[in-house]
């Protein structure tokens, strides 16, 4: 966390980078979004497993672009937040530098290729804060459970689960990869997705929120800790980020380079439901 | 104000009662860590131990999503039809003081030169229960808005747990008298019990009276609500979760034969609140908005219908993605004044 | 069940099977009456969200059929459909709506008699499940407040 | 109105479609029920929701004049879902309206008083509304000039009855279209709107201006209105906003402690100057 500060103060000192978007004490023993500009604010990151937001939701803002070049404190997920909208031409190269944390040491990653090498090869996946790759053990675990459910009891989960949706759009929000200035749903000419907190309102906007994110997913999770109402749609994501690297060998975030899942095929790729 | 004292095991029969008169009884209920207002029976389902419910008892008088308009179409006719709000008299059990005081807010506007027959039938058709607050947390900050965790205002019935083992029961409207003759012989008459000392102490945050005088003066500072509001997402999660927010979007559905125009909860929040069809947007940047929600609740409102858009619940900081905490915006904006 | 007719949508591309179905007509060959057929330039141009509108709307099941891979007019579109379908059917079936209600299929513009075959059993397995009406009864119940 | 559901709009037929300039069409609404079109009354500068069922609502002024009863008229560019639904419409149709709303223009004060009218492109509606009203009560009223220009002379609209005021002698039009708008026969001026005003220097003794226009138009009048004395008391112009439900209740159009659809949409210069330029 020291050498973080000092890393953070040190290129706010020497105008390497405008702003240091990190995590700060937040209200109720959260960890909040900090944006230090001054180098005496430094002081106030702090680095720990309460830093769960994905700082990289920031990093598309026209708010924050603003502010000039920005150095972002990045757990594992956040760098491959990072390669993703890197290969989704949503990041220029050299614009942005990430501070990654590793045994106590903070490297300043500052191009993609630099990022890219530390993810391959620097983390050891299951040693890494955060989630580095895949699913979490508790996710996991979640989504074997429902998918031991008879179809009915899983429909009745999701039913109930989207039931309680608002349509406040939380988890838009939170998701830095949904950075589209006009999302489907508000395409209006015709009216695609409906707006209305419905049962067939909210089903369809989960639904194609969660195949706009297949494949693009980074299980970062922030979608769920945003939702007012818990309302577990990572799981949709995740589960489908899960099969995508299954049955393609696609995972997202490991390249800058445009590697989409879904907007690739293979003749060879294998299925067993068409006749 | 008539009080009463109501033993905490007849509130079984209490509920018992409210229903027999084919009242739909609703109470905060403990669900996967979160507390919602849910249909109850019995006080075995009610939460136990909370503070606040996750999602405010707004919905009651004024759901996520209520049918305004429905038509039919005819050829080339439309058919629409004259649309009466379906409401069943409903008892809601268990609201905090901060959340009963919403009602009268949301009413001020739904009653605003023009009824809204839709919210004033379901708010009529609505008793409250409330429920002083022996507790609170470091995000409730009622007394800072002119209420407090006893308040009787927009309860019909207020319970206080005194003790252990009885609620004080104060009597605030007919309604509520109504709802203690219909089960009376429960009711027992309250000696010189006082609440005061159950009641949770909530500090007072921040000086409002100074924050609306001030707020004017503020709103040409552009830096001051950039600086705040850089962490925020443009969700609407502040707005839905709060009990006092009312605005709403108004949405048209149809099928093959008819539709029906919907009366949504919106934000102002959100970039597309505001959008014009040109594409001009009078405020297009999220600090404007946040800007906005400041404004409305703590300037404009108490400008034009004389009193707060906020009750000090606390729910928006505590629903909040990237925590913006309110009261903390709010001590800066009083302080920021104290500096000029 | 027994006078139950089932709904059946298909979504079917313009080159292959909606010559196919075509070629199943000028063939004089009968099939059943209940599919309602939606063509489309290329099965790549299948929104998924088609199939979700389609059974919001009633559907008791839902075809969706086109060239076989390889033979696609737009050289690659049923082959990123293919991969589309994969990822969207295990989302469906995750979510627990009735993929056995949904039927893919490549049927050629030669495959008339291909066709009759895939909406016959179709349309009896439909048939033998009943009506659908998991999502369009959804919005029954929508107009309730929350919390009621 | 009958019904307590103050959401529930009148049915009205489209009596008439008018083709007034690319994409812009004038509709005229007559109310499907003779007793509703009876009870029905507004004042020049109201607004009503307008409505195609299946699509939405949108928010435009009335544009024809409070003096002309059993129908009213509106005009729009087609733009968005709503207004591209309407344009999709055809004389006969049923569409929905809900009205009126808003404040007025104080056409009983300005009476003995000279008017001055100036608008641009697709903002002329709001302004016809008045012009006719006061010409139907002609005599009140001293000069009255209308200064109305547009991109082009195919983006006029009302061109009938920009010819019929041209033509009337207790009036005075100018027309005007930017340069490189004017067609071989354009006999009107070219130019922009406030260079128009500037050269006309109308006085602003005993009279009111109203103003309405693109926000560039409106940019550049009003420092030619302040140079000829016009104080921001006697400057009238009208707001659009986003809109939902047109009475004060949806929050979608709070400017300040200002609705626009309550406390507008007719406002003076005055009144704007102490508003946040949210609009």
């Amino acid at each position: 966390m020291e050498a973080l500060r000092k890393k953070a103060r040190e290129l706010l000192e020497g105008k390497a980078a405008a702003v240091v978007i990190g995590y700060g004490e937040g209200s109720g023993g959260k960890a909040r979004a900090v944006f230090i500009r001054q180098p005496d604010k430094a002081a106030t990151l702090i680095l720990d497993d309460r830093c769960v937001q994905n700082l990289a939701v920031y990093l598309v803002k026209n708010e924050v672009k603003s502010l000039g070049k920005a150095a972002v404190v990045a757990q594992p997920s956040t760098l491959r937040t990072i390669l993703q909208l890197a290969s989704e031409n949503q990041l220029t190269d050299g614009l942005v530098m990430a501070l990654a944390v590793n045994n106590g040491q903070v490297l300043e990653l500052t191009s993609f290729h630099a990022i890219e090498e530390y993810l391959n090869t620097a983390v050891p996946p299951s040693e890494a804060p955060g989630k580095a790759r895949g699913l979490s053990a508790e996710d996991r675990a979640a989504v074997a459970k429902i998918e031991a459910m008879p179809r009915e009891q899983r429909w009745q989960f999701w039913v109930n689960e989207f039931s309680r949706c608002m349509k406040c759009y939380a988890c838009r929000a939170a998701c830095p990869m949904c950075y589209c200035t006009k999302c489907v749903i508000e395409s209006n000419q015709p009216q695609w997705i409906p707006v209305a907190p419905t049962g067939i309102g909210n089903l369809e906007w989960h639904i194609v929120r969660a195949m706009h994110l297949a494949g693009r997913c980074l299980n970062c999770g922030y979608c769920v800790e945003a939702c007012p109402v818990g309302i577990r749609l990572n799981l949709l994501t995740q589960m489908l980020t899960d099969e995508i690297g299954g049955d393609f060998g696609a995972e997202a975030g490991f390249t800058a380079k445009r590697e989409y899942a879904l907007s690739m095929f293979k003749p060879e790729d294998k299925e067993d439901f068409i006749r | 104000m008539e009080k009463k004292i109501l033993k905490k095991q007849s509130l079984g029969a209490l509920f018992d009662a409210i229903k027999a008169g084919g009242r739909r009884l609703l109470g905060p209920v403990e669900k996967d860590g979160r507390t919602t207002y849910e249909e109850v029976s019995s006080p075995a389902e009610l939460a136990k131990d909370y503070i606040q419910t996750t999602t405010s008892a707004k919905s009651v008088v004024f759901p996520a999503c209520e049918e305004i308009v429905r038509w039919q179409n005819e050829g080339h006719d439309v058919k629409v039809a004259d649309l009466k709000p379906q409401t069943t008299p409903t008892v809601v059990f268990g609201v905090r003081p901060c959340d009963a005081a919403s009602f009268a807010i949301l009413d001020s506007v739904f009653s605003w030169d023009y009824n809204d027959e839709f919210f004033r039938r379901r708010l009529e058709n609505t008793t409250i229960i409330g429920l002083a607050c022996t507790k609170s947390d470091e995000y409730c900050f009622c007394t800072s808005v002119e209420l407090n965790p006893g308040d009787t205002r927009g309860s019909d019935l207020l319970l206080t747990p005194i003790d252990g083992e009885q609620y004080l029961v104060e009597i605030v409207t007919d309604k509520g008298k109504k709802l203690v003759d219909a089960a009376a012989k429960l009711f027992t008459p309250a000696g010189n019990e006082s609440k005061e000392k159950v009641l949770a102490k909530v500090p007072v945050k921040f000086d409002q009276k100074k924050l609306t005088a001030k707020l004017p003066a503020l709103f040409p500072k552009e830096n001051a609500w950039v600086d705040q509001s850089l962490a925020c997402l443009g969700c609407g999660a502040c707005a839905f979760v709060c009990p006092a927010c009312v605005c709403f979007d108004i949405q048209d559905e149809s099928g093959r034969n008819g539709g029906t125009r919907l009366r949504c909860w919106d934000s102002c929040g959100f970039s597309l609140f505001t959008l014009h069809t040109s594409g001009h947007n009078p405020r297009p940047v999220q600090s404007q908005r946040w800007r906005q929600r400041i404004m409305h609740k703590f300037s404009y409102f108490p400008e034009r219908l004389s009193h707060l858009g906020c009750v000090g619940c606390g729910r928006c900081s505590r629903a909040c993605p990237a925590d913006m905490n309110l009261v903390e915006h709010l001590s800066a904006l009083v302080e920021a004044a104290d500096g000029q | 069940m027994a006078d139950f007719e089932p709904k059946i949508i298909a979504f079917v591309c313009n080159w292959c099977t909606y010559a196919g179905a075509d070629l199943t007509g000028t063939s004089r060959i009968k099939y059943a009456t209940n599919v309602r057929m939606i063509r489309l330039p290329c099965t790549g141009r299948i929104d998924f969200m088609f199939l979700l509108k389609a059974f919001a709307q009633g559907a008791d099941g839902i075809m969706i059929s086109g060239c076989h891979p390889g033979d696609c007019h737009y050289t690659a579109g049923n082959f990123h459909a293919r991969r589309r379908w994969i990822v969207f059917r295990r989302l469906l079936d995750f979510v627990g709506i009735d993929t056995r209600r949904i039927r893919f299929s490549w049927v050629s513009a030669a495959e008339g008699a291909k066709w009759a075959e895939m909406v016959n059993t179709f349309a009896e397995e439909v048939r033998q499940m009943g009506p659908y009406k998991d999502i369009c009864k959804l919005d029954e119940s929508q107009l309730q407040p929350v919390g009621a | 109105m009958v019904s307590e559901n103050i959401y529930k709009p009148y049915k009205m037929r489209i009596a008439d479609i008018r083709e007034e300039a690319p994409a812009v069409r004038t509709f005229r609404l007559e109310f499907a029920d003779e007793a509703e079109a009876k009870a029905f009354n507004f004042k020049a500068g109201q607004f009503g929701e307008y409505s195609v069922f299946g699509e939405g609502e949108c928010t435009f002024c009335i544009a024809s004049s409070p003096t002309r009863r059993g129908y009213i008229e509106c005009t729009f560019r087609q733009a968005g879902r709503v207004t591209g639904a309407l344009a999709d419409r055809e004389v006969g149709d049923i569409v929905g309206f809900r009205g009126p709303y808003g404040n007025t223009f104080p056409i009983e004060q300005w009476e003995g008083k000279k008017l001055i009218f100036i608008a641009g492109g697709i903002a002329l509606p709001p302004l016809r509304c008045v012009i006719w009203n006061v010409l139907d009560l002609r005599d009140k009223y001293d000069d009255v000039t209308v200064i109305y220009g547009a991109r082009s002379v195919a983006d006029l609209v009302y061109k009938h009855e920009l010819e019929e005021w041209g033509q009337r002698k207790d009036m005075h039009l100018y027309t005007t279209v930017d340069p490189g708008g004017e067609t071989p026969d354009w006999k009107g001026k070219v130019g922009f709107v406030p260079k128009v005003l500037d050269d006309l220097a109308p006085s602003n003794a005993n009279t009111v201006a109203i103003v309405c226009g693109p926000p560039i138009m409106i940019k550049l009048t009003l420092p030619i209105l302040a140079k000829l004395n016009f104080t921001p008391e006697q400057t009238f112009t009208t707001l659009e906003n986003r809109m939902k439900c047109g009475f004060g209740k949806c929050g979608h159009c709070n400017v300040g402690k200002v609705y626009v659809c309550k406390d507008g949409p007719v406002f003076t210069l005055a009144q704007l100057k102490e508003l946040p330029a949210e609009y």
